[in-house]
């Protein structure tokens, strides 16, 4: 029987531009601008300073607090600026600017060999903080967190997030083709940090091909494949979990909630090198798509690289770009800018031309209900949005279950009336988030 | 006005007297205008009957009350009976339609007036039109049946739009003569 | 007559009854309730029409005067005269505070302003704003979706031509809600009657600054320099003229001049 | 080479997601004119020509009056999205052939000004403004409204009278004998061969038209299916002569039913946004319908029945809402 | 089955608020919102059946024996104005909790058209006491039900782009011109 | 004279019961249907608001607050009583027409209003301006619904057709929805009278 939730909506997963492409790896960045923010929680610390020599692999920005991450040199070179640069997420960001010497020397001590089987959970643990791993599925929480759970919390099934349900995206797909042993050296490593007997591993059916690899990369292992249908957002946690174990995070809660921890297959594989070789994340699989793109590939490329240099590396546009996408067409980010470093976040960039993407003036909610039928967390997406657009956000939270509200777009892709519907979801957020504040201090 | 309410407390009999004054003035006012207008009012209705009566059979020139049967009157010419004037009720469109209805002794409609009526202007309410009404003249209780033919002369032609209201005339009409040709068959 | 006097008996007879009883009751059943509400009911029009959201004048009453939060102006029948008094007896009309207007202060218009993206979405300054802050270059000037305009309970402002608000002075009552709901915080309440303003935001330092506005504040500091009663001071690249000063000493502004891009503008 | 120019361009940029879905308000609309169309046509054939001015009159008017209203309210005028011109198409489909001209856009006036733009324009209207114009156009001027023309592919019999006219006036047997035999009364309602309003009398080409509109997915299937099943069972239970001696295929085929259930009652606007809150919907205006049609001054009910139930689409909408995810489980 | 048509035919045919214009203030004033509509409704149901019963008895034993008819109204609208403020004292006093729900909507119904039409109507149509009982419940009932509705209606509008001048009174008198509109459906259906 | 001038002014437009202050609603709709019954409810409201004024503000001193609102009423009612007799002797026809809202007027809030807020604290003469202002504003709002709907309705005003033959009357307009619907749009209307006349002063006051 397929497993699947209900709700979620079918984009065209405009996947064959690059899903038989293997991973290329992109040439080393004359220059790497390395922000001090690539994850959820506190800004990480600077250590180095302007004119400063580093090597590959070692740590320049510190994190600060638990929930926070180190940021590592992903080239060898010459630091030649610390301050405020363009950032894909922020606009503008702290970072570490590092120009390459050409030598790419990693810093002493690494790579290494261990025998990770000889190593303590807690010993585990404190590699994988220290190699700056944080969650590759694009939220980049960090990942020695989510592997903490609180005592309360009991823990018994990984979920191993490989859906990779938004369109164009083929680096996880890629990635399991190619680099399947990574995964499993990886998943065992988190199945002892964790503490857990049993691992899922959520794939869609678009992606036979992995279906099939992994299933046999993994047997003998108490680790099941699961086929899951294509349908967006599958990838989304809650969806996830609800499709492969039958869990329902509820409304509010985590996914330890219900004893489950997920990790992206990214995700698992840098915990695999850095545990096994304590090679830190300065590099990621990243997938440069779309129709404006000449030669869309999966490519392996340093943090801290420009999109231009990848784009340039897929050699360039082929058409006018209407809009540059990091990550996903559904949850994605569009910028303003080619000029921005890829941090640990990026799965996808996309270059898409006009004409792609359907959109159109927004016009009010004629109530169809296909958003409603569309979202995954059972909301009502047009009151939501009616309310926010009103000004009525306390409503939104209070009666309509505003902060449930995941922000996966599959709303505002079936809308034929074009509201930008997460928008609206967003703008009350904040307000709330707003007027809690206010209540705080008055 | 205001400083009145915290502070000061009247007696329970003060409060009662005061409203009791009150009421016994107004029922003075009204008495004294009841006192006068209630002939007038007494009059005018006797007079709107017999209006509305002399109205449904012109030539009579004495109307005399039945006995034994409330609102029931014999329409007297020169002593003779010429009609019976009678109440009706039935139940048009929008609730129920009162109406008077003049009998000859043969059992023929003389004509009909509408009392009272909730039928819906402009619809309902042409039953009380003369266009409508000089259907029934002369008819007998046998020929008292609504039709939407409209070559049919010999019964009832329905208003348009409101046969339910033609059809609840009708049959009061009709139930009038059954009760009068009873009434005189008793008599005999 | 009989009938007549039947009625006279009748009537007197229930006033009587009725009188006793709600004298009675009143004594037996009345709870002590706050004087003023009974005021306050006195004055509302009585139309227990509940156009107040209330159900009926003495609840309004009951409200305005024990809740501190509730506005006195809810009854629309009663129209100002009413609110007035209500607010007096509640004191609830806004203490004589120095009379204030809005002042928007950026003069970046749509046309010249340097774009950093095509927006498309909701037009709505705060929502654009969740966007990398907005598509024009500069991130402190004004987005111009009038997020401000709409919020203006007094219909006092109205968005211009080049997407700047223009606050209306006749109308504005210094309630201060634009410049609340600003999300760049351009608007600030300021005295009535200021001779000259600082109509700028930015503060990027000059050389960034330049590049994205051409009526920007540099932060340069020439004319809090040729200010002669210290009305102007430079924060974080932007100069702030107390218009408080402006107003009591100074006639003949010569720091207006003095700005090499013209962020300065004399309101007189 | 390298192609750079490009970069220099000032990209767009949007909240996510980027891509939608290939819908559009003008698309649906224009789709559910044209699952229309062919009963339109069969119209014009069995009442002639004039129909059609009848058709275009509704249409015309009701765009004109859109535009109108939104120029003078000075909002964008949206008369491209099709939802004014279907209203007058679905009005003038409500309407009998030998209509006065003026009547449908004097309904249209009232459909588009009164009952769409006083709340708010597209997407807040709460009746029905097709109904609403038609009930209007019916309590104003109900010689007109219930006035039917001779046919020119009916059987000569039964050219002057609805139906549901012949039923509620003279019953049952009457109306068997007037269509010959019951298979020949099935065999018309079902081909449209008789008499009514424009748009409503063939029954196959609405069915054409609704299963069109639920492939599309415009519609849920749910709606019409509910509606007219419960007007199938209740029409069946509640005889004429006792219980469970009714007629259910006549009820279900006669007057305004079909397109009421696969086309009135499915306008997303004025129905609860929820399939559970359609399907009450649903339900409701079939129980109502059959109410009328059995009991009341009307002969048709399913104008009424269906704007009653949209009086009643915000209390379902506020007490039927979609399960939250993760809501299940604590209310166990 | 007379009792049930009569009571039906208060409650939706003959709907008091849509069709016979009675009680329109309140049922404008207090429809803005739903929790006070339903409060609302409650309380003019109870009010009415109570004062329609007391009405009949004073009407039926004190009015027609004496030929005073034509005092019924005089005498009606003090009997029913002093038992609500009587009642509202009661009320006010004894059960705090039912006060806040609908003791406060008391006051407001004293003096409103319904609440002595049903008694005017009752002692024309000479019903029995039963059925004044009846008549009185259903056309409670009918109201509630109407302002129910409305107050269901001008919520969702809340949210809509309303033509100004229209906002608040105008756009429900316009709401409540197509409720009746629809509720046209059902005329005719009981003939009383 | 200026003031009383005023005062009676008030009643007619910015306060105008109906369409402004929306009390007593039922009439309105209710005898509506026709230009006649409208008239003579407003006057037989007019009379009764006046003389009511009347009252009251000549008792306002005797009567004991706790009473207040009974005593008011039994004036209203008193009067109405008067009204209602009368119109039986002298006019039954509009008695008939007028049913059950004659009586009905006892509790129009409007009355009970001017009654509490203007004659129980006024003296005799403005309190009888303000009832003559207030029931005028009141007639003149009946008048206007119901020449409307009677025009639209049935083609003609007071009885006379006015419209030509060619006119199909719409029905609508003398039935309830019709009544509804029209009023709402002139509440609406006068909202748009009042600002705009608001405005008007404003500017007149800047000048
Ligand atoms: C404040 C906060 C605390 C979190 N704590 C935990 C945690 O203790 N354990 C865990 O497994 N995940 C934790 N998460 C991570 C979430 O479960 C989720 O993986 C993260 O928000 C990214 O999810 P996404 O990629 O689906 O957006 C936390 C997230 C947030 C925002
Ligand atoms: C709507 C939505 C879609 C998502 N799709 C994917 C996906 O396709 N693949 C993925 O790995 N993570 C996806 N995520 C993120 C996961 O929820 C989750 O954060 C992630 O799998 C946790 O693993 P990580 O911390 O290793 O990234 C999605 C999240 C959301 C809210
Ligand atoms: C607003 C309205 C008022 C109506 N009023 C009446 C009426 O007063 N009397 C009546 O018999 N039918 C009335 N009807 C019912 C219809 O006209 C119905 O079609 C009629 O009873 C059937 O008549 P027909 O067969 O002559 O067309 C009314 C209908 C409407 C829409
Ligand atoms: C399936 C469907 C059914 C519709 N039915 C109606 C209808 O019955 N009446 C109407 O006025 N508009 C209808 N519309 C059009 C549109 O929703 C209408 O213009 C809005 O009700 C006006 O706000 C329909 C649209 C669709 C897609
Ligand atoms: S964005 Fe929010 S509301 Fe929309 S479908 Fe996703 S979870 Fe539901
Ligand atoms: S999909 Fe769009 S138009 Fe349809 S109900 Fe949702 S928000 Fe409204
Ligand atoms: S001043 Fe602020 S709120 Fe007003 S338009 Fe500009 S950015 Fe928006
Ligand atoms: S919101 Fe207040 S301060 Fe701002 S312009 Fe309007 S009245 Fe003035
Ligand atoms: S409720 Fe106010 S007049 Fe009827």
């Amino acid at each position: 029987m397929i497993k699947s939730f209900r709700g979620g909506v079918h984009p065209k997963d405009s996947k064959s531009y690059t899903s038989g492409k293997s991973i290329e790896t992109a040439p080393v960045p004359e220059v790497v601008v390395i922000p001090m923010r690539q994850h959820i929680g506190a800004a990480s610390i600077p250590i180095v300073k302007k004119g400063e020599l580093v090597k590959k692999g070692q740590v320049i920005g510190a994190a600060d607090g638990f929930v926070s991450s180190n940021v590592h040199a992903s080239i060898s070179g010459q630091v030649i600026d610390v301050g405020d640069h363009p950032h894909p997420v922020f606009g503008k960001c702290m970072a570490v600017v590092i120009n390459s010497d050409g030598q790419d020397e990693w810093v002493a001590g690494i790579p290494l060999q261990r025998n990770w089987e000889e190593l303590e959970s807690t010993q585990l643990l404190k590699i994988i903080s220290d190699a700056g791993i944080v969650g590759m599925g694009g939220a980049a929480f960090p990942t020695h967190v989510k592997s903490t759970p609180p005592k309360n919390k009991h823990v018994d099934l990984l979920v191993v997030n490989a859906a990779e349900c938004e369109p164009y995206l083929t680096a996880d797909h890629r990635l399991m083709l190619e680099e399947g042993l990574r995964i499993v050296t990886g998943v065992k490593i988190v199945m002892k940090v964790l503490g857990v007997e049993k691992c899922l591993v959520g794939i869609e059916d678009n992606k036979k091909d992995a279906i099939e690899k992994m299933a046999a990369a993994f047997s003998g292992l108490p680790v099941e494949v699961v086929e899951l249908p294509a349908k967006y957002p599958q990838g989304a946690e809650k969806m996830l979990i609800n499709a492969v174990s039958g869990r329902i995070i509820p409304s509010g809660g985590l996914p330890m909630d219900v004893g489950v921890v997920v990790q992206n297959v990214g995700t698992v594989a840098a915990i695999c090198d850095a545990v096994t070789h304590g090679i830190p994340l300065i590099q990621r699989v990243t997938t440069v798509s779309g129709s404006s793109i000449k030669s869309p590939k999966n490519i392996r490329v340093r943090i801290g690289t420009s999109f231009r240099e990848a784009i340039q590396f897929c050699d360039g546009f082929a058409t006018r770009p209407e809009k540059i996408i990091m990550g996903g067409p559904m949850m994605g980010m569009a910028e303003p800018s080619i000029d921005i470093p890829i941090i640990k976040g990026v799965s996808g960039i996309l270059a898409i031309a006009k004409g792609e993407a359907n959109t159109g003036k927004e016009a009010s909610c004629i109530r169809c209900g296909r958003c409603v039928n569309a979202c995954p967390m059972g909301l009502n997406p047009s009151m939501l949005s009616i309310l926010s657009e009103r000004n009525l956000y306390e409503e939104a939270k209070e009666d309509y279950g505003l902060f449930d509200c995941a922000e996966c777009g599959s709303c505002v892709f079936a809308c034929p009336a074009k509201r930008n519907i997460v928008q609206y979801v967003k703008y009350s957020k904040a307000q709330n988030a707003a007027l809690k504040l206010k209540e705080n201090r008055g | 006005m205001t400083e009145e309410h915290g502070t000061q407390h009247y007696s329970i009999f003060q409060i009662a007297i005061n409203l009791a004054i009150a009421c016994f003035i107004s029922g003075a006012i009204i008495a004294v205008t009841y006192f006068f207008t209630a002939p007038i009012t007494r009059q005018n209705a006797e007079n709107t009957k017999t209006e509305m009566m002399q109205k449904l059979v012109a030539d009579s020139d004495k109307f005399i009350p039945v006995e034994g049967k409330t609102d029931w009157f014999i329409a007297n010419k020169n002593g003779a009976a010429i009609a019976y004037v009678i109440p009706a009720d039935t139940k048009g469109y929008g609730g129920t339609i009162k109406m008077l209805v003049a009998i000859s002794p043969e059992g023929t409609e003389i004509d009909y007036q509408i009392l009272s009526a909730n039928e819906t202007p402009g619809l309902g309410d042409s039953v009380a039109k003369d266009a409508f009404k000089e259907q029934f003249h002369g008819k007998r209780a046998e020929a008292m049946v609504v039709t939407k033919d409209p070559t049919n002369t010999e019964n009832i032609q329905a208003i348009t739009g409101a046969t339910i209201s033609s059809r609840a005339v009708t049959a009061g009409v009709k139930e009038a003569e059954t009760e009068v040709m009873e009434y005189l068959e008793a008599q005999n | 007559m009989e009938t007549a006097i039947m009625v006279v008996i009748v009537m007197t007879a229930i006033g009587l009854v009725f009188g006793l009883i709600l004298a009675f009751a009143d004594k037996k059943f009345s709870i002590e309730v706050n004087p003023l509400i009974h005021i306050v009911d006195d004055i509302l029009p009585k139309g227990q029409c509940g156009s107040c959201g209330y159900a009926g004048c003495i609840a309004y009453a009951e409200a305005v005067v024990l809740n501190p939060e509730v506005l006195p102006n809810l009854c629309t029948p009663g129209k100002k005269p009413v609110a007035d008094l209500v607010a007096e007896l509640t004191g609830k009309s806004a203490p004589d505070i120095e009379p204030q207007i809005a002042q928007v202060r950026c003069k970046n218009t749509i046309t010249q302003a340097v774009k950093k993206y095509n927006y498309a979405g909701v037009e709505d300054c705060i929502a654009a704003s969740l966007i990398q802050g907005g598509p024009k270059g500069c991130q402190y000037g004004c987005v111009g979706f009038g997020t401000c305009v709409h919020s203006c309970p007094f219909d006092a402002m109205i968005m211009g031509d080049d997407h700047l608000p223009l606050v209306d002075e006749k109308k504005c009552t210094g309630c201060g809600k634009c410049a609340t709901v600003c999300p760049k915080e351009i608007i600030h309440m300021t005295a009535i009657g200021a001779p000259v303003a600082v109509l700028c935001n930015s503060r990027d330092k000059g050389v960034v600054a330049r590049k994205l506005c051409s009526v920007d504040c540099l932060g340069c500091g020439l004319c809090a320099k040729n200010c002669l009663f210290d009305a102007i001071t430079v924060e974080d690249n932007l100069a702030v003229v107390d218009p408080k000063i402006c107003m009591q000493k100074c006639n003949n502004p010569t720091c207006l001049e003095k700005c090499p891009t013209a962020a300065i503008y004399d309101l007189r | 080479m390298v192609d750079t120019t490009m970069s220099e361009k000032i990209f767009n940029v949007s909240m996510s997601p980027h891509i939608r879905d290939n819908e559009s308000i003008s698309k649906i609309m224009w789709t559910v004119m044209i699952a229309l169309a062919p009963a339109a046509i069969f119209g014009a054939v069995n009442f002639g020509y004039r129909v059609l001015i009848v058709l275009l009159i509704g249409m015309g008017s009701a765009v004109l009056f859109e535009y109108l209203t939104q120029k003078i309210r000075k909002k964008t005028v949206t008369i491209r999205d099709g939802s004014a011109c279907l209203t007058g198409f679905l009005l003038a489909m409500c309407l009998p052939p030998t209509i006065p001209f003026y009547m449908p856009a004097v309904g249209s006036f009232i459909a588009i000004v009164i009952a769409k733009h006083a709340m708010g324009g597209l997407g807040f209207n709460i009746f029905n403004p097709a109904h609403i114009g038609r009930a209007a156009l019916m309590i104003s001027w109900p010689v007109a409204m219930t006035t039917w023309s001779k046919m020119t592919t009916g059987v000569d019999v039964v050219s002057m009278a609805t139906p549901l006219n012949i039923l509620k006036q003279q019953g049952y047997e009457k109306l068997i004998e007037t269509f010959g035999s019951a298979p020949d009364m099935y065999q018309a309602l079902f081909l449209g061969t008789r008499n009514g309003s424009i748009g409503e009398t063939s029954t196959v080409l609405l069915l054409l038209g609704g299963c069109f509109l639920i492939y599309k997915k415009y519609i849920n299937w749910q709606v019409p299916v509910v509606m007219v099943g419960t007007v199938g069972i209740l029409t069946w239970v509640f005889g004429p002569a006792g219980l469970f001696t009714g007629d259910p295929l006549f009820h279900m085929m006669a007057g305004g039913l079909i397109i009421g259930a696969f086309f009135m009652a499915t306008d997303m606007v004025t129905i609860p946004i929820t399939i559970k809150g359609q399907v009450i919907f649903a339900l409701g205006a079939g129980i109502i319908t059959v109410l009328i049609r059995l009991k009341g001054g009307y002969p048709e009910g399913v104008c009424y029945s269906i704007l009653l139930m949209n009086s009643i689409t915000p209390l379902i909408d506020r007490f039927v809402q979609p399960v939250r995810f993760g809501l299940r489980r604590e209310a166990k | 089955m007379e009792y049930f048509t009569l009571f039906i035919s208060a409650v939706i045919v003959n709907n008091f608020v849509l069709t016979k214009f009675l009680g329109l203030c309140i049922f404008f004033g207090v429809s803005k919102n739903l929790n006070a509509s339903i409060g609302m409704g409650m309380a003019v149901t109870s009010v009415m059946t109570l004062s329609s019963m007391l009405a009949w008895v004073v009407y039926n034993f004190a009015l027609v024996p004496l030929n005073l008819t034509f005092m019924t109204t005089a005498v009606f609208v003090l009997l029913i104005a002093s038992f609500v403020q009587l009642l509202e004292m009661i009320i006010k006093k004894q059960a705090p909790a039912l006060y806040n729900m609908w003791g406060i909507y008391l006051l407001l119904i004293a003096t409103n058209c319904v609440v002595l039409a049903i008694p005017l109507l009752n002692a024309e149509s000479s019903f029995s006491f039963l059925k004044s009982v009846v008549y009185a419940v259903g056309s409670g009932l009918g109201f509630a039900l109407a302002i129910i509705l409305m107050a269901s209606l001008r919520e969702k509008l809340r949210l809509a782009d309303v033509p100004k001048p229209l906002e608040g009174l105008g756009i429900a008198f316009i709401l409540a011109g197509m409720l009746a509109l629809a509720f046209t459906g059902f005329s005719g259906m009981i003939t009383l | 004279m200026k003031n009383l001038w005023d005062i009676f002014k008030k009643g007619v437009i910015v306060e105008n019961p109906i369409f402004v202050l929306a009390l007593s609603l039922c009439p309105a709709l209710a005898v509506t249907a026709s230009a006649i019954t409208s008239l003579t409810m407003g006057f037989s409201v007019m009379f009764v608001i006046t003389a009511n004024n009347v009252v009251v503000s000549l008792t306002r001193k005797l009567v004991n607050p706790k009473v207040r609102v009974p005593v008011y009423i039994t004036s209203i009612a008193t009067i109405v009583t008067l009204v209602q007799l009368l119109l039986q002797a002298f006019a039954p026809e509009l008695y008939q027409a007028l049913g059950i809202y004659l009586a009905l007027i006892v509790v129009f809030a409007i009355i009970l209003a001017r009654a509490e807020v203007f004659a129980s604290k006024n003296s005799v003469i403005p309190s009888f301006f303000d009832g003559l202002g207030m029931g005028a504003g009141f007639t003149l709002a009946l008048l206007l619904i119901g020449c409307i709907r009677e025009l639209l309705g049935a083609g003609s005003i007071f009885g006379i057709p006015v419209i030509g033959d060619w006119y199909d009357p719409a029905l609508i307009m003398i039935l309830p929805a019709g009544g509804f619907i029209l009023i709402g749009y002139l509440v609406g209307g006068f909202k748009m009278l009042t600002e705009y006349m608001e405005e008007a002063e404003a500017k007149k006051g800047d000048a």
